[in-house]
């Protein structure tokens, strides 16, 4: 299915902001697959950004050859997305509290999650290297925390250094991030007992559950079974998740 | 037109058919595509008891192609009949079970729990690269292969497919030891030994260190496979290994499939197999072909 | 930084090498690349006479690869030594001259007929596809591989190197074939067998029916046989199949390749081999990596 | 080598005329070979139609996924090109009259040839099976003739038909075209006694001479030998070539 590229934006260096005529309405946490051209073959996950009224905004940093071939995509070409897919995040209206964490490249499909948090107290922790992105987006839905690795906005350190502050209001945690991570994140909310949901990444093939590529260790009562990324997550209970 | 073929005591309504490990159960496939439309599915790899695979990662791409190693996980027999194979039943279309056993008891325990409605054919599984026990071992060796075939055969009335391997020197053997054994049909090519390193660790990819090659880049291989099997024996051959388009099917029924299996392409176009399809009818109609039937083996050499 | 790798009696100024019959006799390449910057030329296979060859098309391209059907046409050892060693002389490189005999006789007798200066190793080409006689006829046979091996080493003091088909079920044999025959060092992989056929005609394109494929295709395939054989012979390995870039080689090397080969890819992109060569120098230099030496099989499994 | 297009149009039903930036000067009869991206590996030759001042064309008819993903390409884009490659027409001054024949997408080498040559008395005879073009370029350079056959321009019928009528006139006869119509030039150009140039195709490899892989085969004193099309040729004399 042919979807045409609305915008295409280095925001910062490396990491990209694309946006595209998508009909299907997604749940936060929801990926689409997309053929990134030239000699890939495989489509490529990620995470949906933001969505409004048939626009779907995915970020991403360009990496390897698929993402290199994203990022010279240009206004009005078309390119061939599949989606929503996967498990996203589930949204409780008994829970007041909400702590928002996410890393790097991690980050957009939170500010998707964000909007569509109905809740009073949100408090968003954002963990980059270096240089920061989406924070006045994020500042709409949230109180917005940011740390960097180098100091350069916000607080210096990592998120989870962030995040001890404001533990103690949470009644639950999302995160999204690389695995250092999410693995810091579940011991946090094993430690506080703070039902805590992950988005974590995998190698894929179909997308769609019928390949069985995409494994993702969680705990079972006899012993551990490996769930399917695309389908019964992205999202898990961090607590299921075997790191 | 005709699009009907026969393989063992089965006919099926086009040779179109989706391959084994690619496409799941059905489930997640049926909303891309029309089941009742396609020839047959090749259900995911059973083996007796369920299975959880290999560690991830588990698949990798490379160029035209992927490795993977799945290590078939799988829910195993019971776990089959009993959450899988009522759902595929409500469709028109014929459902053959693939089945991997570590030991020949396990490979005849399996015939027999599926020697039930709604499976129509069996294939045995003797060519995974991605598990320890069974799979490839048995696949490699013409005895084994002629052993569990008679040995299944002697206990099911199905349609029998033996699943070969790619991974030998001359695959002319290996199909007459299944066409010996009583099998109704051979399907061919499983994926090709390969591995893939990561420079900065020095390690494999893969914990298995290999892996199965699959896609577009095998199917030059495949298809040579295909022709030198068809060449051994008189049997129906399945043909697969990197179909993506409709020609490739149709070389693959010139040098001699019956039928096709599509795997890896599916991944990259869901709806691939209805494209193919249409893509054979169409090469019939200008080709003036009335019968698929003429253009199998009907190579020119 | 040591680039050098020693292959037989020989010290090669780096480990990377042309694979033979993409590469002419390096004419033609020159005037892309600087010679002496290679680690070493392996020329087009020579057979005793000249050879014509296969009629065309000789050339197919495939997703990611290519097959061939060249079939050797060559100018024969003696059109080799009057026409083109004098040019490769003027180079500071390593010839390494591939010969391809329809006999074992022929081997022996090329091999004497090779045992001159500016020749400075021997590759037996016992695994060609595209000929009716010798070429992987032999190389399927672990006994013919020894022989050959054994009766050239009699004849010669060159480095004899023996090429290996990817066409068998587990390389280890016919490497240890080699090594036991005398050989300094294998290199592999020759082509894969493939075929392709015309859906219109219902021919395969291929007059010889069969052909070699090569390219990033198989890379996944070569790194397996290539590590494998490795773990069966002490002699060094030269790696070559489908590589394409600098952390393809380097995969190659960690495998246990002491040099690598490029082909197919020198078409894609001429100045593929300086490329790479560059490539793994600045991977050496990113990983505190003085000397080669140290990637070579150095796998972590 | 990067080259920049400078045009890429459409110029008659999937026929397109490109030109890109180009330094080194070609012959003519020689010919380019272009990287055509997406998922073709091996570049693709195609004949030079014309050369001016580092500004070279190219004409091609989309025929499978290499000449398709060219013919998508935009003013401005880069190409990989290499070349001139090949040994390209002989031009003598000796000869006066010069017959040039040419047959669909074989023609526009013959472009290239014809400005080049000095001669005063030029026939060209364009075959085409409907739609003719680059009909008006040629006028500029000798008296053309063209057939189509159906017959919608020029004489009905083939380029053989409408050479009778000019044969005895000629000196050397230049062809491009299909293989049956070139085989049909060698044998006027024998019964005729004309010394007579052909450009012929292969499929290659390298094309620069390395690989063997682009046989034409040709008489020798002992039978026959294959020739390298990309080197010896794609010109070769007539009577050498065994179709
Ligand atoms: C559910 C999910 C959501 C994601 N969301 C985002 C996002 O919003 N933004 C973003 O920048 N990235 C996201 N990623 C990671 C993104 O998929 C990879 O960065 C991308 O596939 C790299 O492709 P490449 O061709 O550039 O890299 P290559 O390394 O050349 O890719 C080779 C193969 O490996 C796979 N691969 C490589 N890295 C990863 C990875 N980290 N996870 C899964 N597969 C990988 C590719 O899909 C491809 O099949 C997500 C991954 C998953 C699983
Ligand atoms: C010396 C020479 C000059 C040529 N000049 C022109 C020209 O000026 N204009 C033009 O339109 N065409 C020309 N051709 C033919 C042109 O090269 C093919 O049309 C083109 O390669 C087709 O590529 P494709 O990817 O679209 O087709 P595909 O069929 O997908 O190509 C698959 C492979 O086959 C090769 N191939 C396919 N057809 C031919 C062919 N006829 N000759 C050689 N290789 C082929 C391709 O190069 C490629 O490697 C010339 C060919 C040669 C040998
Ligand atoms: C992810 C994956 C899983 C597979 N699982 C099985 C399996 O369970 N049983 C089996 O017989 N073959 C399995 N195969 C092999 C395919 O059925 C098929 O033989 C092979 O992939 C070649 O076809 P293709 O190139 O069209 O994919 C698997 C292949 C892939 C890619
Ligand atoms: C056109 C062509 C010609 C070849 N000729 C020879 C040959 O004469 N002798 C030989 O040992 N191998 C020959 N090979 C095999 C290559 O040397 C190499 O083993 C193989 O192509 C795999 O490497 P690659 O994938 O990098 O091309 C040839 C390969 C190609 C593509
Ligand atoms: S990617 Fe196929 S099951 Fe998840
Ligand atoms: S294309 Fe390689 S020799 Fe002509």
């Amino acid at each position: 299915m042919k979807h045409t590229i609305i915008r295409n934006d280095e925001i910062k260096s490396g990491v990209f902001r694309m946006e595209f005529h998508f009909e299907d309405i997604p749940m936060p946490g929801q990926f689409v697959m997309i053929d990134c051209g030239g000699r890939t073959l495989l489509k490529r996950p990620f995470s949906i950004c933001d969505y409004n009224e048939g626009k779907m905004t995915v970020m991403y940093q360009v990496r390897g050859k698929g993402t290199y071939n994203l990022s010279k995509i240009k206004v009005n070409d078309e390119i061939d997305v599949t989606g929503p897919h996967g498990h996203g995040f589930d949204i409780f209206d008994k829970f007041n509290n909400i702590l928002v964490v996410g890393g790097g490249i991690g980050i957009p499909p939170l500010l998707f999650l964000s909007k569509k948090l109905k809740s009073k107290n949100i408090n968003i922790v954002l963990g980059f290297r270096s240089d920061a992105f989406l924070i006045d987006e994020f500042s709409k839905y949230g109180n917005v925390l940011v740390t960097t690795e180098d100091g350069s906005y916000g607080m210096k350190g990592y998120v989870t250094d962030a995040m001890k502050e404001i533990i103690n209001e949470a009644d639950i945690i999302y995160g999204c991030g690389p695995k250092p991570m999410l693995n810091a994140i579940k011991d946090i909310s094993e430690k506080y007992k703070i039902p805590c949901q992950i988005s974590v990444e995998e190698r894929m093939g179909c997308g769609i559950g019928a390949c069985m590529t995409c494994a993702c260790k969680t705990l079972a009562e006899d012993g551990y079974h490996y769930k399917k990324v695309c389908k019964d997550g992205p999202v898990f209970w961090a607590k299921e998740v075997v790191f | 037109m005709r699009l009907k073929v026969n393989i063992g005591n089965l006919e099926f309504k086009n040779p179109v058919f989706v391959a084994s490990g690619t496409f799941g159960f059905g489930k997640e496939y049926s909303q891309y595509v029309d089941l009742n439309k396609l020839g047959a599915i090749m259900v995911k790899g059973l083996t007796l008891n369920p299975k959880e695979g290999n560690p991830p990662p588990r698949i990798y791409e490379t160029p035209s192609g992927i490795l993977n190693s799945v290590g078939l996980q799988n829910p195993g027999v019971d776990g089959f009949l009993k959450d899988e194979l009522p759902f595929l039943k409500k469709f028109d279309t014929k459902i053959i079970v693939n089945i991997a056993g570590e030991t020949i008891e396990e490979f005849v325990t399996m015939a027999q729990k599926l020697d039930i409605d709604g499976v129509h054919a069996l294939e045995l599984n003797v060519s995974c690269p991605n598990v320890k026990e069974g799979g490839m071992a048995f696949g490699v060796n013409p005895n084994s292969i002629y052993e569990i075939t008679k040995r299944v055969k002697y206990v099911t009335d199905k349609t029998v497919i033996v699943k070969l391997t790619p991974n030998v020197a001359d695959i002319k053997i290996y199909a007459k030891a299944a066409e010996d054994g009583g099998a109704d049909a051979v399907s061919l090519i499983n994926t090709i030994t390969g591995m893939v390193v990561d420079i900065n660790s020095k390690r494999p990819i893969f914990k298995n260190i290999f892996a199965g090659l699959s896609g577009p880049a095998v199917k030059p291989i495949a298809l040579k496979h295909v022709y030198e099997a068809k060449k051994a024996v008189s049997i129906p051959v399945i043909g697969m290994g990197g179909i993506s388009s409709a020609e490739d099917a149709i070389e693959f029924m010139i040098v001699g499939a019956t039928a096709v299996a599509i795997g890896t392409y599916n991944f990259i176009n869901p709806t691939c197999t209805m494209d193919i399809l249409e893509g054979i009818k169409k090469y019939m109609n200008e080709n003036n072909v009335s019968d698929i039937n003429q253009i199998i083996n009907s190579i020119n050499v």
